[in-house]
């Protein structure tokens, strides 16, 4: 007694649903994956322009501000009178170096308050590589007066702004090595499912044996190649590009699995006997019914690939500096002393954990309602 | 809604009472089961009967609350009357406390419809059963062991010695269900609640199963639920029928006053329809004999089909005259399905001739013809599939479905197509304002009429229905083989019509060829086959099946065919 | 089955000939050689090496000869006397190098398997059968919260925490008085007390796409008809869930071992650094830094070689447990 | 290898085939000859050893010592026992070793880095043209398995093993003068005579550092096993330990001064205080060293040497588990890979935690980060825009070092050029101080005058021939990132006058070839020759092929006396020729009078641009480890702490 999960036929709206309304309904029902879709979406928003949501410029130093502790923010601005409006507001801090230990002590000069805005001008910046521009979501309205939301590093350089900055590369790299994955493991993984034979068995057995090599071994040793003379973007091309030498072989098997379950369903002969030709057979009929598929297997490989891209910058092998991303921002504070005396270093580890978790639970999410009809 | 006086003689064993089960579904609750109510006497036999959807088969899930998640019984009571006069209202106990415990495969036992997946895969038979021993009869190992080897023997398993160590995989459908059997008689329960045991199996199969539950339910004087759709096997096995529908009890009473006298429209509704498949449709009396004169549409010669070591089809010859509708019966594995799609050369044979004359007389062998004839000639031989769900691709439109095979083979264009697939979905009884829906929206007769409108989108000459209604309930199969009828008068179709099942056959074919193992054995016209069939394995089939009629069991008189 | 296990072993043949090649390849790669960078070194410390000294040594580490030929060498030394060739920097045989830290990754990776497994099967039958509930989502999020985390962080940050606040001697495997004492008992029992920290680290990270396919496989099960039939035979929940669907759903369980070790290998070479194990994680990222050829090929050979034959073992586990595979 | 020590391996001396000694009078080495006036009755001895000695395993204690012990002031007396932590890095860290082990060279460094003080050697003379110097070494001084070491062994060590052509392709540098190597005679058992072809006054202060440590390296009755003078079946021995040739052997057996198989052979004799017990080899996670019974130092009060029983290294791959370590108190002395600025803070903090206190390293270096514009750069141009001294004067005064030292160096530094370091004799106060103050203004209006005055869009001055005015220096960032911060800095600083570089991050070997074949446009490097400028010069004039990166071409036509390379302007060659006269006096008065002309030359040309001095680092001792100096140099040739003379300190 296997009601449609779907309700009642006389359902209008459910009836002409596509495939992708149908998954999108079956998406909503989890909130966690819900969630995880926002802080994605977001997190993408902010690779995308991340001159406008930083405050100050990401490698602009500034000798007073070395381990500047995070400024707390205050919104609620109480004037003498005790009246009080909304104004966001920091406080300058005073730098006071202890002789003997030489850390830097800041202080917290209450009396002082940098008003903050919304949308006010800031460092100027270049928008999509497009055109110069100065509006940020958050200035100080005084454009001198640098604002540490996370604090700052050893060269006094604010982590906040760098933290955004290094979305741009560090989520790119991501989404790039897992397209460029995709489409190896689609050309491989299709090829194997779809013809079967002896390509099957052949396909199979590099895949299990790509499956079955340890990544960091083989990652060492083509980082180590690289010759680190290359311009920052070569470089982040040829790291995307290891990345995912390793990482098409889930991909494949995934094809390949939905490919071969496909190949045997009838509507697919029905197709071949309707007369359809070999490509409109895989493009019009089979590709629609594993895209789904597909995108949760690429959502869930993103993470991989930036939790990837951290590894491989802490062996000192993957991005180096001046270019930015969470990988070499972790492996600037991965050492005792920023344990010890910044801690607020380790927030770049913050922004990994939340774009992973939120990228698996939307991973997730997404292969939960890849096929709403097999319920 | 009539209900039998409470009969206190002592024989009966359960008694249900306003039994309710509900669904609690996204958009409200489903009543699976709505306020039903009937009693069981030790001894006899009640028949369940009812389409998919019915509620039959929670019904009985209800009895040993094991009804699927998210059911649960809302109200009603089961009692349970043991022989030492104590009883139990089994819908009162905790699904998961230790009493409802102890009546599970103690006093009620229970077997299933899918053989296949019905055991775990991954123990060995002898575990499986011992289980039960050991669980209720507190057996040691030894005597757990010997007493499920003397089991497997009742239920006429060869070699019960060897079979207890093997594991599922190694048995065919009916073995397994007779471990099932074996199982479930392990503790001799009164009652025996069998939900639908032989809808998977072959009807020869079925035969044996039903055969061997009468036997040992005469051994063990238990009461017997026995849940089914095919009103043969309710006629041939019943002493009392409960009719439901939509979770609703329709008819309840003695089996002889079911068919012969029933009460109820929907009941007469249901007796009607599987009697209207004993003789052969109106339509095809009204039609004039066929023309046997002509020359065949398509002649097959010495087809073979080997998959490495397993002929599936062995040297195999038969001829579709024009107009005609060919039968090809026989049960699974006998390679009929092989041959079907042999014609369309979904497979390459591998040896043999289908020569196919053309509209234009022109004679192609499409065996050999190459890929530009082949796409030719399969525009003229169209097929129609088995699975309602699978055959139609779920991301398409109806409409789209419909228009592809014109759309493909460049016929029309936009506006064109479009009233064309308004035409086709009329033709087949479909409303064409549902054109724009996916298939997910339509019912399984619904969808099948789609599949039909596909067929004959290309105006073919030749139909292969591969088991086209074996999938659709027994009202619908009537309605549907009628459509299919019309649509060969008004296109002048020929018919390759490959089913299991006798009735369809009979009601539809002109000609019939009976296949076993991949060769056909008998072929002639629908009478003479149905009627009196020559070939000995034809005889053993035709006698295996039940028919629906309790006056003419027929069941034990059956022979079987030895190869 | 055993012809089954023949004709993955003999599958395994040309898969290591590969990884040997594909080692060799790979630690060629980088520009120059290991005589650049020690002239490297010896310039830093003012010893300037001229011309015919650095051809001169570069004959005598073999340095000089095409790629195929290093590699022919390299290899018949290996499989006909086990010979793994000679380490530049330290100038001692490769193969007295390896085998310790081998074995010592062996042991810290075992470990973490079976720790992982540990916490994951537990939680996965746990969150399959308590589906949707909350506890299901807390589960969920905590497993992913353990894969996001890099290891690296984690470790550091654990092992600074252990050693500063709760005084425990973290790093390495051993405590002083077992470091280069043959194995005895109570140095196993030491290894074990130091092992905790890796082992959490690794099995972190590794629970989480455990769980996951745990609690999908268990899903698949439990909806399917045996479940009922066992019910309908008065098994109490507990001993039917744990008979049927568990074992079941233990199978790709059992094959997760295939993708896990490579993971767990690779894992364990990030966190040996940053806890200074003695494994083969260290030594290899300091030879493959110094292109000493001999001893970073072993090590890349010698791991790929054991998650290779740890996908076979994956393999056979599965035929033992899994009957229809056993006897197809 | 943690930057600051790296930079100070660049101190010793190059070879340099053209030392030739100008005469010298005697009377200066009597001076140096300051042997030990009294032999004390030899009284206090290490427990172990003296109950070792009751059993008869080991001779008497006079038995064991030499006739007249070397004895060396303590401060304190100290108590015997204990083990010396310390933390080694993962990839081949052996000079970790060296340095507390200490080089028990012939003569040593004293505390000040100033003068040489007798070691192994009790005294020596000197000839008046510095070509002879005859050692007299200690009667009755044993090796630590006990055999006499005598000087048969330092003859077996010049004669059959340095100058071996097998061993060693070429003499190392510091034992031969004009391409000439040393000959060491033996006059009697305690005296031995170094004779060179040519005078080298600079010969004692070499042997100090601890390249010159191969006189007193290789025990003739142990090494003479493996060579094949002494042995003749040596090659089975070679083929027994599967090695390809006889040096392999040897160097495995007896290793070298600086190669991690000096430390793998517990059964060779040394003469150091400690001898190897586990040793160093490429699996290894600790090296422990012993107390050597046979050392031959005593204290003023009559104890052997040294007080502490053992040293225990740790190995870690991660540099960040040794600062770990040190915070949980688990190392006694250690200053190596942890003292960069940054952790300064934190270690200052967790003092108390690690019951430990700092003490002051005195960098040897002179310039943090020296900036080598290249005068002789293949293009025209850009030589000629270099070669402009009011050029490089602009860009100097274009730098703000005040906020590169507030920055990068966290104050603790002051803006400086190069030469010797202020507080030493020969500290040249323009050299040091010249164009050290920010002055944009008077940079821009020399940059106009000099026709730089056209700018393009981005406000970048132009070249006369309408070229931007750029340049790249090339930095190693793995082995300075402190340069790297500073270029960062003096990029904007110069985009504030105009003038626009790019900062090259390049990779350790790719900066040698780049060096060598001249193809930089600038490079930085740290400028050395603070304490030691007799040693390394390179920044004063065109002397070290590697290391004087403005002028590569000069330093090859000096060191291949005029063969190659490019003849230098007549203020070069000037100071070439004093800095061999300044080589070749011994006495230290005239010495610093010829080099205070070198240095005014120096200040003159201007050649290269400084940021701020070399920054003092600092080490951990532990609080109850006595008698470590509060204040030491830190230096590759003064090998820290070796010289402050490990074996006299002590647990309290």
């Amino acid at each position: 007694m296997s009601e449609a999960v779907l309700g009642p036929i006389e359902n209008k709206q459910l009836a002409v649903a596509s495939q992708w309304q149908l998954v999108w309904w079956a998406f909503k029902r989890h909130h966690l994956a819900m969630a995880g879709l926002y802080i994605t979406a977001f997190l993408y928003l902010i690779a995308l322009a991340p001159g406008f949501f930083a405050t100050n410029d990401p490698s602009a130093q500034n000798g007073r501000a070395a381990y500047h502790p995070p400024q707390s923010l205050h919104f609620i601005d109480t004037a003498a009178d005790g009246s009080w409006t909304i104004k966001p507001y920091i406080h300058a801090s005073v730098l006071k170096r202890d002789p003997q230990t030489l850390a830097a002590i800041f202080t917290e000069d209450t009396s002082k308050k940098i008003y903050l805005q919304f949308l006010g001008s800031g460092y100027e910046y270049e928008l999509f590589g497009l055109f110069k521009t100065r509006l940020h979501l958050l200035a100080a309205e005084n454009t001198t007066q640098p604002i540490f939301i996370f604090g700052a590093d050893r060269l006094g350089r604010c982590v906040y702004s760098r933290i955004i900055q290094g979305a741009q590369i560090s989520l790119s790299v991501g989404l790039v090595g897992v397209l460029l994955s995709l489409t190896l493991g689609i050309l491989i993984g299709g090829v194997s499912g779809y013809y079967g034979g002896r390509i099957d068995f052949v396909a199979q057995r590099a895949i299990e044996f790509v499956l079955a090599l340890p990544t960091i071994p083989i990652w060492l040793a083509l980082a180590a190649a690289l010759p680190h003379d290359w311009p920052a973007v070569l470089n982040y091309f040829m790291i995307t590009l290891i990345l995912s030498l390793t990482g098409w072989a889930q991909l494949a098997r995934v094809v390949r699995g939905r490919f071969l379950s496909l190949r045997t369903e009838e509507f697919v002969m029905a197709a071949r006997l309707d007369g359809a030709s070999e490509g409109r057979i895989i493009f019009r009929h089979m590709l629609p019914s594993f895209a789904s598929h597909i995108i949760a297997s690429i959502t869930l490989a993103i993470p991989a690939m930036i939790l990837a891209e951290t590894s491989l910058s802490f062996l000192g092998l993957g991005l180096q500096p001046p270019s930015i991303s969470w990988g070499v921002l972790l492996r600037e504070a991965q050492n005792i002393r920023s344990i010890a005396t910044a801690p607020w270093l380790f927030i770049p580890g913050g922004a990994v954990v939340l774009a992973v978790v939120a990228l698996n639970f939307l991973g997730d999410g997404l292969r939960d309602a890849a096929d709403p009809y097999n319920k | 809604m009539s209900k039998t006086a409470q009969t206190d003689d002592g024989s009966v064993i359960l008694d249900v009472r306003n039994l309710v089960t509900h669904f609690p579904v996204r958009s409200g609750v489903v009543k699976a089961v709505d306020d039903v109510s009937f009693t069981l006497h030790r001894g006899k036999t009640l028949c369940i009967v009812g389409e998919s959807g019915s509620g039959k088969s929670v019904t009985a899930r209800s009895i040993l609350q094991i009804v699927d998640a998210p059911g649960r019984i809302v109200s009603g009571e089961i009692i349970l009357h043991r022989e030492d006069g104590t009883t139990t209202d089994l819908a009162g106990l905790n699904p998961r406390g230790k009493a409802i415990r102890q009546v599970r495969g103690r006093d009620i036992a229970m077997i299933f419809q899918e053989p296949m997946s019905s055991l775990s895969p991954v123990h060995t038979v002898g575990e499986q059963i011992m289980e039960v021993l050991r669980l209720h009869l507190k057996m040691d190992k030894a005597q757990a062991r010997t007493r499920c080897i003397e089991l497997l023997g009742q239920v006429e398993i060869p070699k019960p010695a060897e079979a207890i160590d093997r594991y599922t995989f190694e048995f065919s459908g009916g073995m397994r269900q007779r471990v099932m059997i074996a199982m479930a008689l392990a503790c001799n329960p009164h009652i025996l609640i069998a939900d639908e045991p032989t809808t998977a199996l072959d009807v020869t199969t079925q035969a044996e199963i039903i055969d061997l539950i009468r036997r040992l339910q005469n051994d063990h004087g238990m009461a017997v639920i026995f849940i089914t759709h095919d009103m043969g096997v309710v006629a041939e096995i019943a002493d009392d029928v409960l009719v439901m529908f939509r979770g609703k009890v329709m008819e309840h009473g003695p089996v002889d006053q079911i068919f012969h006298a029933p009460k109820d429209d929907y009941t007469r509704m249901l007796i009607g329809s599987v009697l209207k498949l004993e003789e052969k449709a109106e339509i095809r009396l009204k039609r004039p004999p066929l023309d046997t004169t002509v020359e065949p549409v398509m002649t097959v010669k010495n087809l073979s089909m080997h998959f490495g070591s397993n002929l599936a089809v062995n040297d195999v010859s038969l001829h579709v005259l024009p107009g005609e509708t060919l039968g090809i019966v026989g049960e699974s594995g006998s390679g009929k399905t092989t041959m079907g799609r042999c014609l369309l050369r979904v497979y390459q044979p591998t040896a043999g001739e289908i020569s196919y004359r053309r509209a234009d007389g022109s004679m192609v062998d499409l065996v050999r013809a190459d890929e530009g004839l082949l796409k030719d000639c399969r525009k003229e031989i169209r097929m129609i599939f088995q699975d309602p769900v699978g055959s139609l691709n779920p991301r398409m439109t109806v409409s789209q479905i419909i228009g592809e095979p014109l759309l493909v083979n460049h016929l029309c264009m936009g506006q064109e197509l479009e009233e064309r697939v308004v035409d086709l979905m009329e033709q087949v009884g479909l409303n064409p304002d549902w054109r724009e829906r996916y298939p997910h929206a339509f019912s399984g007769g619904q969808r099948q009429r789609i599949g039909i409108a596909r067929a004959i989108a290309l105006n073919p000459r030749v139909v292969v229905a591969d088991e086209a209604t074996s999938a659709l309930d027994v009202s619908l199969r009537s309605q549907m083989l009628d459509l299919m009828m019309n649509l060969q008068d008004k296109l002048n179709l020929s018919y390759v019509f490959i089913s299991h099942d006798i009735g369809v056959i009979r009601y539809m074919c002109d000609r019939v060829a009976v296949m076993y193992k991949g060769k056909v054995v008998e072929t002639g016209t629908a009478d003479q086959v149905c009627n009196a069939p020559e070939h000995p394995y034809t005889q053993a089939l035709l006698s295996a099946i039940p028919r629906p009629d309790p006056r003419a069991r027929s069941m034990h008189k059956r022979h079987r065919y030895k190869v | 089955m055993l012809r089954f296990i023949a004709k993955r072993v003999l599958w395994m043949i040309p898969s290591l000939v590969v990884v040997s090649f594909l080692s060799f390849v790979l630690i060629q790669l980088p520009p120059g050689d290991y005589v650049t960078t020690y002239i490297a070194t010896l310039a830093a410390s003012n010893e300037v090496v001229d011309i015919n000294t650095a051809n001169e040594l570069r004959a005598r580490f073999g340095l000089d000869q095409p790629m195929i030929v290093q590699y022919w060498k390299w290899i018949t030394g290996i499989v006909l006397h086990g010979d793994f060739g000679l380490s530049f920097e330290w100038q001692q045989p490769v193969s007295e190098l390896i085998w310790e830290r081998m074995a010592l990754t062996l042991v810290l990776t075992f470990t973490t398997l079976l720790a992982t497994w540990a916490i994951a099967l537990p939680i996965g039958i746990f969150s399959a059968v308590q589906k949707y509930s909350v506890m299901d989502y807390i589960v969920t999020f905590l497993s992913f919260i353990g894969l996001a985390v890099p290891s690296f962080l984690l470790a550091l940050v654990l092992m600074y925490i252990a050693a500063v606040h709760f005084g425990q001697d973290v790093g390495g495997l051993f405590s002083d008085r077992f470091m280069n004492e043959p194995w005895s008992f109570d140095k196993i029992v030491d290894m074990l007390g130091h092992l905790w920290i890796p082992v959490i680290i690794l099995a972190v990270s590794g629970t989480a796409s455990l769980i996951r396919v745990m609690r999908a496989n268990l899903l698949d099960e439990l909806s399917k008809p045996y479940v009922t039939t066992a019910r309908a035979k008065g098994l109490s929940e507990f001993h039917l869930l744990m008979k049927y669907p568990v074992r079941i759903a233990l199978n790709p369980f059992i094959s997760t071992i295939a993708w896990l070790l490579p993971n767990l290998v690779s894992g364990s070479i990030i966190v040996a650094i940053v806890l200074s194990l003695p494994t083969a994680g260290p030594l290899l990222l300091q030879s493959l830094m110094s292109q000493d050829m001999y001893l970073a090929g072993a090590f890349v050979l010698l791991i790929c070689a054991l998650t290779l034959v740890g996908s076979l073992i994956s393999d056979i586990l599965l035929a033992l447990a899994d009957p229809r595979i056993r006897l197809e | 290898m943690n930057h600051f020590d790296k930079r100070n391996m660049m101190g010793a001396g190059v070879p340099d085939r053209r030392m030739i000694l100008k005469g010298m009078a005697g009377a200066a080495t009597a001076s140096l000859m300051m042997g030990s006036a009294f032999a004390q009755s030899a009284k206090g001895e290490a427990p172990d050893l003296a109950k070792a000695a009751a059993d008869g395993k080991l001779p008497k204690l006079a038995d064991r010592l030499p006739a007249s012990p070397m004895v060396v002031q303590v401060d304190k007396v100290g108590k015997y026992g204990g083990s010396i932590r310390r933390g080694l890095r993962g990839s081949a860290d052996h000079n970790g070793i060296l340095r507390l082990v200490g080089n028990q060279g012939l003569v040593r460094w004293n505390l000040e880095f100033t003068e040489v003080l007798p070691n192994v050697a009790e005294k020596w003379t000197v000839n008046d043209n510095s070509t002879e110097f005859t050692f007299f070494l200690r009667k009755g001084m044993k090796w630590s398995d006990g055999k006499p070491f005598t000087a048969d062994d330092v003859v077996f060590s010049i004669e059959d093993c340095v100058k071996n052509s097998d061993l060693y392709k070429s003499v190392p540098a510091l034992l031969s003068i004009a391409s000439k190597p040393v000959v060491v005679t033996k006059i009697d058992d305690t005296t031995v005579k170094f004779t060179f072809a040519g005078s080298y006054a600079l010969f004692l202060e070499m042997l100090a550092t601890p390249l010159g440590q191969h006189p007193t390296l290789f025990c003739k009755h142990y090494a003479s096993q493996f060579h094949p003078k002494y042995n003749a079946n040596v090659a089975d021995l070679v083929k027994a330990a599967n090695l390809s040739s006889w040096p392999d052997l040897f160097r495995a057996k007896n290793g070298d001064i600086e190669i991690p198989s000096r430390w793998s052979n517990p059964e060779k004799p040394v003469l150091d205080p400690w001898v190897i017990k586990e040793p160093y080899t490429g699996g290894a996670t600790r090296v422990v060293a012993e107390r050597n019974p046979y050392f031959w130092q005593v204290d003023q009060a009559g104890n052997q040497l040294p007080y502490v029983d053992r040293l225990s290294f740790s190995i870690s791959q991660d540099v960040e588990s040794l600062m770990l370590d040190v915070i949980s108190g688990k190392l006694d002395i250690q200053e190596r890979h942890i003292d960069t600025l940054q952790n300064k803070p934190t270690l200052a903090q967790n003092m108390q935690k690690g019951g430990y206190r700092l003490v002051e390293l005195v960098a040897s270096g002179s310039q943090q980060c020296q900036i080598y514009l290249n005068l002789t750069h293949k293009d025209p141009k850009i030589r000629e825009m270099f070669a402009n001294k009011e050029f490089r004067q602009a860009l100097s005064l274009g730098m703000n070092r005040k906020e590169i030292i507030d920055i990068v160096y966290l104050g603790q530094s002051e803006p400086y050029q190069a030469g010797p370091r202020p507080g030493h004799p020969w500290y040249h106060e323009k050299l040091g101080r010249q164009f050290t103050g920010h002055e944009p203004k008077q940079a821009n209006a020399i940059l106009d005058k000099l026709g730089y005055d056209k700018k393009d869009a981005q406000g970048f001055r132009l070249r006369p021939d309408g070229q931007k005015v750029f340049f790249s220096i090339d930095v190693i960032p793995t082995l300075y990132p402190d340069c790297v911060d500073c270029l960062e800095l003096i990029k904007r600083h110069w985009a504030e006058i105009g003038v626009d570089i790019k900062i090259n991050t390049i990779e350790r070997a790719l900066y040698y070839t780049r060096g060598d074949n001249n193809d930089h446009d600038a490079a930085v490097w740290p400028g050395p020759g603070g304490l030691d400028p007799m040693l390394d010069p390179r920044d004063y004039f065109a002397q070290h092929p590697q290391g004087t990166r403005y002028a590569v071409p000069w330093t090859q036509w000096y060191v291949s006396n005029g063969k190659d390379g490019q003849e230098p302007p007549e203020s070069q060659k000037r100071r070439m020729k004093l800095f061999d006269d300044a080589r070749a006096t011994a006495d230290l008065k005239k010495r610093a009078a010829i080099m205070k002309e070198l240095f005014d030359l120096s200040a003159e040309g201007f050649e290269t641009i400084g940021v701020c001095l070399a920054v003092n680092s600092f080490g951990i001792v532990k609080t109850n480890l006595q008698n470590v100096p509060q204040k030491y140099p830190s230096a590759w040739s003064w090998p820290n702490p070796g010289p402050a003379l490990p074996q006299q300190f002590f647990f309290s």
